[in-house]
């Protein structure tokens, strides 16, 4: 047995104590009110369509304040005023009903219903059929969900970006809203309301960021194992800065030093990372390609979403400028990106990423024990240290090797970009065979096709023909492009 | 017209607040076959006063026959081909020619106890219009700006 | 009627035992299915707590790690598909089993063996939905299942494919009793009773069995679609195959919004009952009170949008949407504004039962305001799917249904058992589970505006939401305190045993009028009814002109009885004349024929529940299971409700 | 030998036992309406949801497969029309069906009965022999949208034919033996109301899915819905 002192827990009746306990809440709700400074509030509000939508709701809130004080009013009043005195069994007044009160009760909420529903009707012909005429320069962005990040891209400027939405302060923007995979709900609570987004049904909204900072967003619908850590943020910038890092965005960072810590990442992820994630959409038409890679890296998840060894996964484009990590998760630094590369689902339960590349399993296609890539510490050191250095070069150190646009294509550039991953030079199995001597392999492996065509068909189509005792673990490689897989073929052909 | 619509309305049960009765509970007139005289005049009888006259096999063969002449005619309209918008339209008003036809003298509807016209059609009516206004709702909804 | 019954092989003889479980197998006694049902639902109702119960835990702290993301969707998908159909929707169906044949004047439902067909399939399918805790593959999908989200792409394993199957079975046992209680309370009523002397609670089941049986269809539909997308790769709601996810949520929201009156009228229903007896006055405004029970269930059926106010239907359809939806508080409203009115200038006891409908009231409100705040879609637009909207309805649902079914049950515990429950305890659950679910559900309100979505497992700490959930966890904890000082009073009532008379709140309608608890047979003799709250006003006639009013209304012979008079008396099932409240002994019972119990309900239960997991495992258990399908079938059809030898006793 | 049989002989001829195994057999209620007639009426309300939202599913997805076969490529009016009318006639052997029951014309109502067997038979084997022609040419309930709404929606329609027969086929027997007569003929006016109300299911989907829908060909742009 035990007492709790008075001092510790003053009550000073009975009576008190349940008074207090039933205005408990009501005080702590009216305090939790007053908080809009939370990242997320929606009363602390940073653009007219949040502000407008606020503001609907605290005018129909006082309107329900003022009903839920009466009818409780009643309610008490009625219990406490006719309640039983002694054991009297008297019998009140058999009244059946009076109609001039039930057709006033019936009346005077639907009038107040009407003009709850005035400016409501108002405000949804206001915000959701198109962006105001006279609100300046509209920027156009697609917000695009996917298993469980959010990806931008600003279709008149040529950018992709992921998790991280820069808009400039002041301007409309107009959202395309659209989800890869499963319903997501794209969320900025202090600027504006949430729109889902849903497959095969593109949504439309607009939004105004009145207040440069940083703001955080949010799926909210459900959509699967890793629902809550699903964020982004939305970086409200003056309009200079935004051009600015619109400019950054189309500017390739300086070329690592031979030797640097930098260099060895750059080799690392383009040998390991660069299947899933592209981190050099800088040069002109790269945008467009980006597009086609993201749709064939989810078709190649899509037909096989158990084994997959490819997945749609953010652009890394200037990874170094983020502030965030694993969809607005984390802040940014060499430590928490070690820790991301090394075990993701400690920070994010369910990420795809450790469930699908290939870094992450065997040479036999499973999935490693240890969950752990099969690199060193100072291996995924490296690459953490290299992506953070993706920032906007000087404008001059651009990778031209990989442009569509260039004249020639480097079939070894792109084999260390783009196959490594998986296959060897020798004769060594990483996870696909080992490549050393295809070329004469190749012209005997299927009745019909010349060591050409059956090569560039491995690349496009692997499934087609598989080499005994392997798995097709491979995921079409057509998004490349006529040049690269060209460039591809002949530089397969000279291995031995 | 307002005289063939009340007819055509026309039914013999009471309201269902209180106690209705069915038909059968009342003695059946005698019935008159197809070739038993005016049978016509039976089968107008049975269409505008419902429950007065019970029907029989002539008056069901006459409905079957007006159920498969419709078919025909949905047939042909089909092969027709030349309609357009109205071939739509057209076609549900046939088919719901069909459908009242076999509800109110297949399924007794128009002889039968009051009632169950009211279940049948309260339910016919809540599901016509939820599903109208879904198909209203995707085929106007989702309309990027 | 004495048709030459067919005979179909028996493998038993008729169960016949009055006690022991072969007793509660056989039984097609409306109480005893009644009480089977209220037993199932408190277990689910308690399982469905522990969940609620584990969440709380989880949510009270930020990155907290008590349960993981998987086991987190697991419990609120499981959480809200058990409070729904296996909590509120069956303990719904224990009170209209109980009490519908009894306020009626009735000595059983209309198809006695039907309501035992219900009930079973109800068990097999609640078994069914949670068999994926056993298996460790629980339903995880949210309880609307959103697709693709719950599509095979997305959602592997059995979890989501049990959980439509088990949806179809529990769709298949309410559509049952759905019609069972339809016609039941259309045609099974006592001489006299015209529809406008229905109790008020009989008016809302039969509101409540006109929705179950056009929308849980609906629901049927849904999930057979999406079963077929699971099992059989269709493409309803497949992108990839042109299928449109926004299909599974109009289909299903189409079936959710009569849901959600569905759950609210029963318990609408028991605070109508329980305000007049504890205020001892009549319901006031019988007919609108009626009426607007009759509005709700019909513009119930053309608000289902507002559920999908964020999916971007266009301006167009919200706006439509956003006036239907507030259009159908008004009808709420006059049901509360009736209620009120009748504690009003009333003698009111503030006893359990009636504490518990006057928090009904006082929660229903407050569930009922914010939802119009989440009528109007860009205020929505900050406040779906988020602890909001989880507020919201749980001020529906459980500061409303919850707590008007638990008022039912303190209201007829000594009518179902005997005997009453204690009072004392009792005003400590009404005050644990009051305070309790405001302290967990009002933060929630708060949390929500916040920005807090639902549905995450964790949350990070700089987002300023631990202390209010915090907050919530330990409401949550007093409101299960509550339901066990609960369970607490149901044992010490059961030794302390305070026998309860026939009519121990001078009650108003016809359940008051037989013995508690009532016999087999419910009545010794049927009722003959005359007035609205008959039995009330045949104890005191002297209040019959204040109610009916002067002149304008001459009930003594109401107008339905006058159709009785002529032609229906003589056969009705009247042992022998005479006012009702007649003394039982002197007529033999042995007069009256209840149906005979019968085996083949659960049989046929069984089969269906064998087709059930013949869909989830191989079609060969299908074909196994098909024998003892048609031997349930076959031997139900051919089986006599009474067999012909015990006719003669 | 025409007696009106459902008419309810006067009260008195029963004893108070018989009289309560009247209760139980649901003549005497309070809307003077048979109870199992109005829990069958009652159950069509709601199967008009049941196959209207799958009705209504398949409008919604009229004219949406993203690939072939389009319906303009599979469906087969000519033989459809055929099976709608043997369907549209089994309705009208049923009514007659009923009609010589009550009559008490036993052979002629077998007969009739019968009939409506065989004709539901007949129905069922078209569809049987349609789904396998559609498979077939490559319309599976995977293969695209209009697969999937159409196989499903025909298929449970089937399903309740083929409930429908089986059901029509043991009252037949029973006609036959003659423990179907014409004072429980409600036993085969209720089983009638389930078969008309499936004929008339159908009624609606030959329109829907067969007229209307026959002419829809791949919809304007159904390449770049893949996109």
């Amino acid at each position: 047995m035990f007492r709790v002192s008075k001092s510790f827990f003053p009550l000073p009746s009975a009576r008190m104590g349940t008074a207090a306990l039933l205005l408990a809440p009501v005080a702590i709700a009216l305090l939790a009110a007053c908080t809009p400074d939370n990242a997320q509030s929606t009363f602390g509000t940073a653009g007219p369509i949040a502000e407008d939508q606020a503001n609907l709701f605290k005018f129909i809130f006082w309107i329900a304040a003022v009903v839920f004080v009466l009818v409780e009013g009643a309610v008490i009043y009625a219990a406490i005023r006719y309640r039983r005195r002694s054991d009297s069994d008297k019998l009140p007044y058999q009244t059946h009903g009076n109609t001039k009160l039930e057709i006033t009760w019936t009346i005077v909420p639907a009038i107040i219903l009407i003009g709850v529903a005035i400016p409501t009707l108002a405000q949804i012909w206001g915000q959701q059929s198109g962006v105001p005429d006279d609100l300046g320069e509209v920027l156009n962005v697609e917000a695009i969900g996917h298993q469980w990040w959010f990806e931008f891209r600003y279709p008149d400027h040529e950018v992709i970006t992921a998790n991280e939405l820069h808009i400039p302060v002041g301007r409309p923007i107009s959202f395309k809203i659209v989800s890869q995979d499963v319903v997501h709900s794209f969320w900025v609570p202090k600027i504006a309301g949430k729109v889902d987004m849903v497959p095969l049904n593109d949504n439309f909204m607009w939004m105004i960021g009145s207040e440069v900072g940083t703001f955080y967003g949010q799926c909210a619908e459900f959509c699967g194992i890793a629902h809550a850590h699903m964020r982004f943020r939305v970086i409200v910038q003056t309009e200079e800065d935004f051009q600015a890092w619109l400019d950054g965005m189309h500017t390739a960072p300086d070329a690592p030093a031979p030797g640097s810590p930098e260099a060895a990442g750059q080799q690392l992820f383009a040998a390991n990372c660069s299947t899933c994630h592209t981190n050099n959409s800088t040069s002109p038409g790269s945008y467009a390609q980006e597009i086609n890679t993201q749709q064939a890296r989810w078709n190649g998840w899509i037909s096989d979403t158990e084994n997959s060894l490819i997945v749609s996964a953010p652009n890394l484009t200037n990874f170094g400028d983020h502030i965030t990590l694993g969809a607005g998760l984390k802040d940014l630094n060499q430590d928490s990106l070690v820790a991301w590369i090394t075990d993701p689902s400690s920070i994010k339960i369910g990420t795809r990423m450790q469930k699908h590349a290939a870094i992450y399993r065997t040479p036999d296609g499973e999935l490693r024990p240890d969950g752990k890539p099969g690199l060193s510490e100072s291996e995924i050191s490296d690459i953490a240290t290299y992506l953070l250095s993706l920032k906007p070069g000087s404008g001059s150190g651009d990778d031209t090797a990989d442009s569509p646009d260039s004249g020639s294509v480097d079939g070894a550039a792109v084999f260390a970009t783009n196959c490594t991953g998986c296959h060897s030079t020798g004769d060594d199995t990483k996870i696909g065979p080992g490549l050393a001597g295809v070329g004469e392999r190749a012209a005997s492996r299927v009745q019909g096709l010349s060591a050409d065509e059956y090569i560039e068909q491995s690349i496009r189509e692997p499934g087609a023909s598989i080499v005994p005792g392997f798995n097709n673990l491979m995921p079409p490689w057509g998004h490349l492009g006529d040049d690269k897989i060209d460039a591809l073929v002949t530089y397969l052909k000279t291995l031995k | 017209m307002a005289n063939l619509w009340r007819k055509l309305t026309y039914h013999r049960g009471n309201g269902w607040w209180n106690l209705p009765h069915t038909a059968s509970q009342e003695a059946d007139p005698p019935y008159e076959g197809p070739i038993g005289g005016a049978w016509l005049g039976n089968i107008w009888r049975t269409v505008t006063h419902g429950g007065v006259s019970h029907a029989g096999p002539g008056f069901y063969w006459l409905v079957g026959l007006f159920l498969g002449v419709i078919t025909l005619l949905e047939v042909w309209l089909f092969t027709l081909q030349g309609l357009g918008g109205l071939y739509i339209p057209i076609l549900l008003g046939l088919s719901t020619m069909k459908f009242v036809a076999v509800v109110a003298f297949f399924m007794h509807l128009r002889f039968d106890g009051r009632l169950f016209t009211y279940i049948f059609a309260a339910s016919m009516i809540i599901g016509i219009s939820m599903f109208s206004l879904l198909l209203l709702l995707q085929q106007f909804g989702n309309q990027v700006q | 009627m004495t048709t030459k019954a067919l005979t179909f092989p028996r493998l038993f003889p008729r169960p016949k035992a009055e006690w022991g479980i072969w007793s509660w197998i056989g039984t097609v006694d409306h109480k005893r299915i009644g009480t089977l049902y209220g037993i199932t639902a408190f277990i689910w109702f308690l399982i469905a707590g522990i969940e609620a119960l584990l969440m709380r835990i989880q949510l009270s702290s930020a990155e907290n790690t008590f349960v993981g993301p998987e086991t987190y969707n697991q419990l609120f998908t499981m959480h809200g598909t058990t409070m729904v159909f296996l909590v509120i929707m069956p303990l719904s169906a224990a009170f209209f089993n109980w009490l519908i044949p009894l306020q009626i004047g009735a000595r059983d439902v209309a198809f006695p063996r039907l309501n035992a067909l219900s009930f079973w399939i109800f068990l097999i399918g609640s078994l069914l939905i949670n068999a994926g805790w056993v298996t460790g593959d629980a339903p995880n999908g949210g309880w609307f299942g959103y697709a693709p989200n719950s599509g095979i792409d997305y959602n592997p394993g059995l979890g989501m494919t049990y959980w439509a199957i088990g949806l179809n079975l529990l769709g298949v046992a309410s559509i049952a009793a759905g019609l069972n209680f339809i016609v039941t309370i259309l045609n099974m009523r006592a001489p006299g009773m015209s529809m406008f002397k229905l109790p008020v609670f009989t008016w809302m089941t039969l509101i409540t069995s006109i929705l179950i049986v056009l929308a849980m269809p609906i629901l049927a539909v849904a999930g057979i679609q999406l079963q077929t997308d699971r099992l059989y790769g269709t493409n309803f709601f497949n992108p990839l195959g042109g299928g449109d996810p926004v299909m599974w949520q109009h289909i299903f929201w189409l079936f959710g919004h009569p849901e959600v009156y569905i759950l609210i009228l029963p318990a609408m229903g028991i605070v109508s009952e329980v305000l007049p007896t504890f205020s001892r006055k009549p319901l006031f405004g019988y007919p609108f009170v009626v009426f607007a029970g009759i509005v709700i269930a019909f513009m119930g059926w053309f608000v289902w949008s507002h559920h999908m106010f964020t999916v971007g239907l266009g301006p167009a359809a919200n706006s439509a949407f956003t006036i239907s939806t507030m259009l159908i508080g008004v009808p709420t409203g006059i049901k509360i504004f009736n209620w009120i009115a009748t504690m009003w200038r009333g003698n009111i006891r503030l006893n359990t039962a009636m504490l518990f409908s006057i928090s009904f009231i006082a929660m229903f409100t407050i569930g009922g305001l914010s939802g119009i705040m989440h009528a109007a879609p860009t205020a929505d637009a900050q406040q779906q799917d988020t602890y909001f909207i989880v507020a919201h309805f749980h001020y529906v649902l459980v500061g409303g249904s919850l707590l008007g079914i638990f008022s039912g049950i303190y209201y007829w515990w000594p009518k179902f058992t005997g005997w009453y429950l204690n009072e004392k305890l009792g005003i400590a659950n009404w005050a644990l589970m009051f305070i309790g679910f405001n302290i967990q559900f009002a933060p929630l309100h708060w949390v929500g505006l916040d920005g807090m979505p639902r549905r995450i497992y964790t949350y990070a700490e700089n987002m300023g939401w631990e202390g209010t959930n915090l907050l919530a966890s330990i409401g949550g904890f007093i409101l299960g305190l509550g339901v066990l000082i609960f369970m607490i009073n149901l044992v010490v009532s059961r030794i302390q045993k305070r026998v309860a008379p026939a009519d121990p709140w001078d009650g108003r309608t016809l359940e008051w009028s037989t013995s508690s608890p009532p016999p087999p047979h419910d009545f010794d003799e049927i009722p003959q009814v005359e007035y609205r709250d008959d039995f009330w006003f045949k104890k005191y006639p002297e209040t019959i002109a204040e109610y009916y009013g002067h002149g304008e209304h001459d009930q003594t012979v109401p107008s339905g009885a006058q159709v009785d008079d002529d032609t229906d008396e003589e056969s009705m099932p009247v042992v022998s004349g005479g006012a009702y409240g007649h003394d039982a002994g002197e007529h033999g019972h042995d007069k009256i024929h209840l149906p005979d119990m019968s085996y083949y309900p659960i049989i046929l239960a069984i089969g269906l529940g064998i087709f059930g997991i013949g869909f989830l495992t191989h079609w060969g258990v299908i074909i196994a299971g098909a024998p003892v399908f048609i031997w349930g079938l076959f031997g139900w059809s051919m089986e006599p409700v009474n067999d012909p030898e015990t006719k003669t006793s | 030998m025409a007696t009106n049989v459902t008419q309810a002989p006067p009260a008195e001829k029963y004893t108070p036992t018989e009289q309560h195994a009247r209760i139980v057999d649901f003549e005497d209620t309070s809307t003077g309406l048979n109870s199992r007639k109005l829990l069958m009426w009652t159950f069509l309300g709601s199967d008009v949801m049941f196959f209207g939202a799958f009705i209504a599913t398949y409008l919604v997805y009229r004219g949406r497969s993203l690939n072939g076969p389009y319906p303009s490529e599979i469906l087969n009016i000519p033989v459809t029309s055929v099976s709608t009318f043997v369907l549209l006639m089994s309705s009208l052997a049923m009514v007659l069906g009923l009609y010589y029951v009550r009559e008490g014309e036993k052979n002629k109502a077998t007969l009739w009965i019968l009939g409506v067997v065989l004709l539901g038979g007949v129905f069922i084997a078209f569809q049987v022999v349609e789904f396998r022609i559609f498979v077939i040419e490559g319309l599976t309930p995977k293969v695209n949208i209009f697969g999937t709404t159409f196989f499903i929606l025909t298929g449970i329609h089937g399903a309740h034919v083929t409930i429908g027969v089986i059901w029509m086929a043991f009252l037949a027997h029973g006609s036959h033996t003659g423990r179907l007569r014409a004072d429980n003929a409600l036993d085969l006016e209720i089983a009638g109301l389930y078969w008309h109300f499936v004929d008339i299911v159908w009624i609606v989907i030959f329109t829907v899915i067969y007229l209307i829908s026959a002419n829809d060909g791949p919809p304007p742009g159904a390449e770049l819905l893949h996109g």
